[in-house]
């Protein structure tokens, strides 16, 4: 230890002082950093500090096979995988002109719905943590689990399932998967009240997370936030149903949104949206016995691969909002460009940084987790 | 909202007020544009005015050393027509300047400066050119063509050196190790017929 | 003002073949205890944290072996590397490390802190991590199973409780192979606000490697140091507001 | 939407009805870990018995996590492709992504449902495991992710080959194969891994899995070079090699083989004569000034001629035919290897700067001692043109003919009466050589088709290809198996067919050729003309009694050293007349004995100037 390290600092003359919200904090959703400037418990400046989770994806997939990049795309977003791996496999679909068949479409919709599900409890878990309540964060994380181990039934993999590939997924399901899938969604969904007790009608979590940081809908749209957080403030977009892609078109669901776009208005469609993926579902559930056909179609040798030239631009509805991948091929056999747009690179940045402005610093994580901003999509 | 003409046909007629855009259908919903770099923020002006494309979904840089320019590319999506249009436009990639786009869409704030850390793009007028995620990196921009990440990487770290029992007792034998990953790596191909040309 | 003297931070070393049965007992005893009394730095550093959140609440739990997590380093024990380190994480991971109170142990996680994992090839991630630190437990997996994770800490309390997990006195002795490295990586000029070398001298594990050409670099640089990044370039938010 | 109003019903004492949950059992899971699922993607599994070591796991692995290592108890067997290498994992690398299964052309990888694994720092190797049948840590934990028909990445069909219905080759002698137009190349050279088990079966070493890629990469002059750095006879074994590398290709484990043979005729098709040669170049073209003679111009001899040429010496080939080309010429029907391509082959060679001389036979016109004399060298090429005979009664009768002299014949465009009926003994690919020929010429001269082969083997250990066979039935040959010669019969003069007898066994104990017939089973097949195509063997006539004396000769074959070189030191031999009969096995030898002969010569010059 230094003893000069430890000395008061030359701090300005005033009660402002600059804290390092992060990237060792455990209010902070992964490993990612706010700079505030708080004035008492005031915040008066913030700025983000990203890049501790930069692996340098899109250079990495530059480097390698158009087949060797599906092991590589889960690892995006942690909390979500799955909308990553069917983005890149529709994205190369698109550029090869690959039909994939229904089957594996439907498929694609069950891991995706599963996949939302997932992200969301343990979104609500973290949101209800970071206002002090750890009940549901216990709850939420060991309901997930349940998720975790029809993943592992399916794809062989507990998080990353590495299940797409382009063309479309790598196994069926398998015995009585969907009977045991329908019990979990029963289970999930009788746990419900629960949540609802504990969480949605408690005073103590409504009080904290009203009012914090709100987003109206105009700046909204200004500033780019997709997905959940879009339809807190009222706006009933939802890349499903507006932009379909794989068999949306074919499901029933609701857009569930809420007023006025604040903390609680967040989770609250989140809660809605939970409804929504346990519906999809149930429909999978219906449909899919009577869904035959291959599950994949033919693709080339992977190791002499070329993908045609071109670009292609996919759009998915993540459980964050609006995931984007811009897809470029030169011909070769490895992808040219890859740029991926996180639904977080809005929300953990720029919208974050306006966010925590003029608020209280015991709302700065709640903030973050009520956004469901994911870092690690925002540094790839 | 109430809408005469199809979504396509709407945008087509906004866009036959512009001059020199080259549109290509690429899909129901999907609409390429190729404009010069000049033209682009009126473009984009005008498609958000006039078109509803009020959300800028992404800003992506493409490189392409051989033609010596960056493909930039604003994907736009309109809540009102349901559609997206990605503007392409090409720009020089010596020096690298482009302007700004932030007072037109604020998210290109976060997007331009992602292209400025990772190509070393310069946006005029861009509120914050300073870098986010690589702020302790001090080499070139690594998402440049010529930035060879895996050189970089040999470079700096070394890698383990595994002497398990049973690779000792197989060198005892007269085996062990023969072909090495990196001989047999697909991806790598292209990379080396480079270096052996260079 | 590197004068030591004034922290008493002096513990004696447990001569673990000798001294008498008593002294020999009470290590046995501390040993055992400090194994079943384990608080987990809470810092994610990568994706392999996404399953310590199962390993510690209801389904796993791993607070029935008296581990948990702990916000703070100072008091925490284990420093779990969850996976990659990019060199943005590593800097404060060597920051954490350092202000961890000894003993301290260091559980590396998934492919990635063994030989790069997944991203071997990328610029931004650290690939060996016991270049850097001292390593007391490697699980493999990408990620873990929480059943791993669990496996892997009933292990080191194991270890432990054996007195055996003592990678941390490495750090002291060999501290300038570890600095080499990390010079190598963040430029010669890297400093941390710990003196390592002093605090070596303290728990008497000063050896022939602690000091070296890299801890003479070291001090060459020494100025005054400043806190890792804390201006605020605050342009922005602010126009935001607007 | 929602179904509980939250904004009112909303308390501070809701979450006490969750108290309830203190009666409930606990979720808590036993602190040993849990099985894994069914598929689930642990540590390695790898059966030795079926991995043949071809890397195709490293090639596809996306964090150059496998080693190929080397085993050096396991067998190595080329021709079969199989080598003693297995993967390696490193578990600092590995994702656990499974594409190694999904790419593994035999289905030797797994993975377990094994999951735990801890080490300390100083026990980091336990990372780097070489997977066997038995996991990680020698218990098995049961298969997880393994090869399924879903998963399977490897295409196990090969591109189908348009070729000629029967009807219509029936009737004449053109080229029945059609050959992959450009989809049908780039899809099929598209299937290779590369893992080089063509190059090691294949005699001549040629760089296949190069030249495959060259083709999958459209660059065909790329191809042609490869395929001519180890091949100079490209169109020929494009058309009738017996295509080794398709029994070692690690994708023909379990699917079909990569059509080999046929990229290279694709690839070598697309040019003629003059491009080839100038893609392929002149080599060395400075002249040595030493002169080499070769006898024969088949495969070996002009193998090595074009290797010598490019090294610069002067070459000669005699030649006794008409026409160049050897055994392919005057040995393989032209419905399998048309003339004008074998042409193009010659051409190719000749560009090199070899002289041919046609018509030119050792010791009616020159003799060998002359060439001895005038040459630096003298590589003897001679091939099997000479029949065997059964020496069954009535074998010395006119109508009993060698199935090589049948099929020169026809090359050669000698007249002669086409029988209306024939019998083919013998069940090897030149058996159905010459049966198809008759076959077609029965059929132009007599409108119908009525050839008998009769084989001594039976189908299950038959000799001739699966797909001779085929095609032979489907232009209306008989084909019998199991029956051995017993006479052939002669009324009044003439010859009215073959006697058969039905065989017990081919080989006795100590596996000798030894045959047993069952004398009950006697059958007679009616034929104007009974061919004999049981082997071959090599005329070595032009050789003279005192050098045949010297030479060292097995069982009727040249012994030379390993590189074709005799025990004379100025002669070399290659070719059938060494190895047997394989094209593909003469140009391995005409390229042997022109890197010996070069070698030679070069110690000459080296001898010359030191003296």
């Amino acid at each position: 230890m230094r003893a000069e390290n430890y000395e008061a600092r030359n701090h300005p003359p005033s009660n402002e002082f600059e804290i390092n919200f992060g990237p060792n904090h455990p209010g902070i959703e992964g490993n990612y950093a706010l700079k505030v400037k708080v004035h008492g418990d005031e915040i008066v400046a913030a700025r983000a500090d990203g890049g501790y989770l930069h692996r340098g994806f899109e250079k990495l997939m530059e480097q390698r096979l158009w087949i060797q990049n599906i092991a590589l795309v889960p690892r995006i977003c942690v909390p979500d995988p799955a909308p990553m791996e069917v983005a890149y496999s529709m994205a190369v679909e698109q550029l090869c002109g690959l039909e994939v068949p229904q089957r594996a479409q439907w498929l694609r919709v069950l891991l995706l719905e599963l996949s939302r599900l997932a992200a969301h409890l343990f979104t609500f878990g973290g949101h209800a943590a970071t206002t002090g309540m750890y009940t549901p964060m216990f709850w939420g994380v060991a309901d997930r689990d349940l998720l975790l181990d029809l993943f592992e039934e399916l794809t062989g993999g507990r998080v990353y399932s590495i299940y797409n590939i382009p063309g479309g997924v790598r196994r069926d399901i398998p015995d009585d998967f969907l009977t045991r899938l329908s019990d979990t969604l029963d289970y999930i969904d009788s746990r419900l009240p629960d949540y609802d007790n504990l969480l949605f009608t408690n005073q103590v979590f409504v009080r904290r997370a009203r009012d914090a940081g709100p987003v109206s809908q105009a700046q909204a749209l200004d500033w780019g936030v997709t997905g959940p957080n879009l339809r807190a403030t009222g706006l009933a977009f939802d890349v499903r149903r507006d932009d379909p892609y794989l068999v949306y078109d074919e499901l029933e669901f609701d857009i569930p949104t809420e007023q006025p776009g604040d903390a609680w208005a967040r989770t609250l469609v989140r809660r809605g949206e939970l409804l929504q993926s346990i519906r999809i579902l149930r429909q999978v559930i219906d449909r899919l016995p009577d869904i035959g056909g291959p599950i994949r179609a033919p693709i080339p040798n992977p190791l002499a691969w070329n993908v045609p030239a071109g670009e292609a631009y996919v759009r998915i509805e993540s459980s964050k909002g609006e995931l984007s991948w811009y897809v470029v091929s030169d011909g070769g056999d490895k992808p040219y460009r890859v740029h991926i747009r996180g639904p977080s690179s809005m929300h953990a940045v720029q919208v974050l940084e306006h966010l925590v402005t003029g608020c209280r610093i015991e709302d700065v994580a709640q903030i973050m987790f009520s956004l469901d901003a994911c870092p690690p999509e925002v540094d790839r | 909202m109430n809408d005469a003409h199809l979504p396509v046909e709407r945008l087509s007629i906004i866009l036959g007020e512009v001059k020199e855009v080259r549109v290509t259908q690429k899909g129901p919903r999907r609409t390429r544009l190729d404009v010069a770099a000049d033209a682009l923020p009126a473009l984009l002006e005008l498609l958000k005015g006039r078109a509803g494309f009020v959300h800028l979904s992404a800003i992506s840089c493409v490189d392409w050393p051989d033609d010596a320019q960056f493909e930039l590319v604003y994907h736009l999506w309109s809540y009102e027509l349901n559609l997206l249009v990605s503007a392409h436009t090409r720009i020089d990639r010596d020096p690298g300047v482009y302007v700004s786009v932030y007072d037109i869409y604020h998210p290109a704030g976060f997007f331009e400066r992602d292209i400025h850390e990772m190509y070393g793009v310069f946006f005029e007028g861009a509120p914050d050119m300073e870098k986010f995620i690589l702020t302790e990196w001090d080499g070139p921009p690594p998402m440049r063509k010529e930035f060879d990440s895996e050189g970089w990487v040999n470079d700096h770290f070394d890698w383990q050196d595994y002497r398990p029992d049973w690779l000792l007792e197989l060198e005892a034998q007269g085996g062990g190790v023969m072909i090495p990953p990196d001989e047999q790596r697909f991806s790598r191909r292209g990379i080396e017929d480079n270096d052996d040309a260079g | 003002m590197t004068d030591t003297e004034q922290f008493p931070v002096r513990v004696e070393q447990p001569d673990r073949n000798g001294g008498n049965i008593f002294s020999r007992v009470f290590d046995e005893l501390t040993a055992f205890c400090r194994s079943r009394s384990l608080f987990i730095l809470h810092y994610c550093t990568g994706c392999g944290a996404i399953e310590l959140p199962p390993a510690m609440t209801s389904r796993f739990d791993m607070e029935r072996l008296g581990i948990s997590p702990m916000v703070s380093p100072r008091q925490a024990d284990i420093l779990l590397i969850t996976g990659y380190v990019s060199v943005k994480t590593l800097k404060r991971v060597m920051l954490t490390y350092e202000q961890m109170g000894s003993p301290k142990y260091v559980i590396g996680i998934c492919s990635c802190t063994v030989n790069g994992g997944m991203y071997w090839q990328s610029y931004a991630t650290a690939k060996k991590l016991n270049d850097y630190m001292p390593v007391d437990l490697y699980i493999a997996g990408c990620m873990p199973r929480p059943e791993a994770v669990i496996t892997g800490l009933r292990q080191l309390m194991d270890k432990i409780a054996a007195g055996e997990a003592n990678g941390w006195e490495d750090y002291y002795r060999r501290y300038d192979y570890y600095l080499g490295h990390q010079q190598r990586l963040f430029g010669e000029t890297w400093q941390t606000p710990t003196d390592v070398i002093a605090e070596a001298r303290h728990y008497g594990l000063f050896g022939p490697e602690t000091l070296g050409d890299h801890t003479r670099l070291l001090e060459q640089h020494q100025a005054p140091l400043e806190a890792l990044e804390m201006q605020l370039g605050l342009g922005a938010p602010d126009e935001v507001k607007a | 939407m929602s179904a509980i109003d939250y904004k009112k019903s909303g308390s501070i004492l809701n979450p006490l009805k969750n108290l309830s949950f203190f009666a409930r059992p606990a979720i808590t899971e036993p602190l040993e870990p849990r099985r894994a699922s069914l598929r689930y993607r642990g540590f390695h599994l790898n059966d030795w018995e079926k991995c043949v070591g071809c890397s195709t796991c490293q090639k596809v692995c996306d964090n150059a996590a496998i080693t190929m290592v080397k085993v050096p108890e396991l067998a190595e067997d080329p021709l079969n492709g199989v080598r003693n290498l297995r993967p390696a994992i490193d578990y600092g690398r590995c994702c656990w992504c499974a594409l190694c299964v999904d790419l593994c052309p035999t289905g030797s990888i797994s993975l377990s449902r094994e999951y735990v694994h801890t080490c300390t720092d100083d026990q980091l190797s336990s990372y780097f495991m070489l997977p066997d049948p038995n996991g990680m840590h020698k218990e098995f934990f049961g298969e997880g992710w393994n090869k399924t028909a879903e998963n399977d990445l490897v295409d196990p069909q090969r591109q189908a080959m348009n070729e000629m219905a029967p009807d219509a080759r029936i009737a004449n002698f053109d080229e029945i194969v059609a050959g992959y137009d450009r989809q049908q190349a780039i899809i099929e050279a598209s299937r290779c891994v590369q893992c080089g088990m063509c190059h090691d079966a294949c005699p001549t070493h040629m760089d296949a899995p190069e030249y495959i890629r060259a083709i999958w990469q459209d660059d065909l002059e790329e191809a042609v070079r490869q395929i001519y750095n180890t091949n100079p006879f490209a169109h020929t074994c494009g058309r009738v090699c017996t295509h080794r590398c398709e029994t070692a290709c690690s994708v023909g484990k379990r699917g079909e083989p990569i059509a080999i043979r046929w990229l290279k005729r694709y690839a070598v098709d697309a040019f003629t004569p003059e491009q080839i040669q100038a893609i392929v170049g002149t080599g060395d073209t400075t002249p040595t000034g030493r002169q080499v003679a070769i006898v024969g111009s088949g495969p070996a001899g002009l193998t090595a001629a074009y290797d010598l040429a490019r090294l610069g010496h002067a070459v000669t080939v005699f030649e006794g035919l008409d026409r160049p080309g050897g055994m392919p010429r005057y040995g393989i029907p032209e419905y399998r290897l048309p003339y004008d391509k074998l042409d193009a082959d010659i051409a190719v060679i000749e560009a090199m700067g070899v002289e041919i001389r046609c018509n030119t036979w050792i010791g009616r016109d020159i003799t060998l001692d002359q060439l001895h004399t005038d040459y630096d060298a003298v590589l003897l090429g001679l091939g099997l043109q000479l029949g065997r005979s059964t020496r069954i009664p009535g074998s010395d009768h006119g109508g009993v003919v060698k199935a090589v002299d049948v099929l020169r014949d026809v090359t050669a465009e000698i007249p002669e009466t086409v029988p209306a009926s024939a019998v083919v003994i013998g069940g090897g690919n030149v058996a159905m050589d010459a049966a198809r020929t008759l076959a077609r010429l029965q059929r132009q001269v007599h409108g119908a088709v009525r050839v008998t082969v009769s084989a001594l083997e039976d189908f299950e250990h038959f000799l001739a290809d699966p797909e001779e066979v085929t095609e032979a039935r489907e232009e209306g040959v008989e084909i019998l198996d199991s029956r051995g010669p017993k006479a052939c019969i002669v009324e009044d003069g003439r010859l009215v067919g073959l006697t058969t007898l039905k065989v017990l066994s081919i080989f006795d104990e100590q596996q000798r050729f030894a045959p047993k017939y069952d004398d009950g089973d006697e059958q007679m097949h009616s034929g104007e003309m009974v061919v004999e195509a049981i082997g071959q063997m090599s005329d070595t006539a032009l050789l003279g009694e005192a050098l045949t004396e010297r030479l060292a000769w097995q069982r009727g074959r040249l012994q030379t050293d390993d590189d074709g070189r005799t025990s004379e030191d100025w002669l070399w031999a290659a070719g059938d007349m060494v190895r047997g009969p394989d094209v593909v096995h003469a140009v391995a030898d005409g390229h042997r004995a022109a890197r010996s002969i070069h070698r030679a010569l070069a110690e000459a010059k080296m001898e010359e100037r030191a003296s």
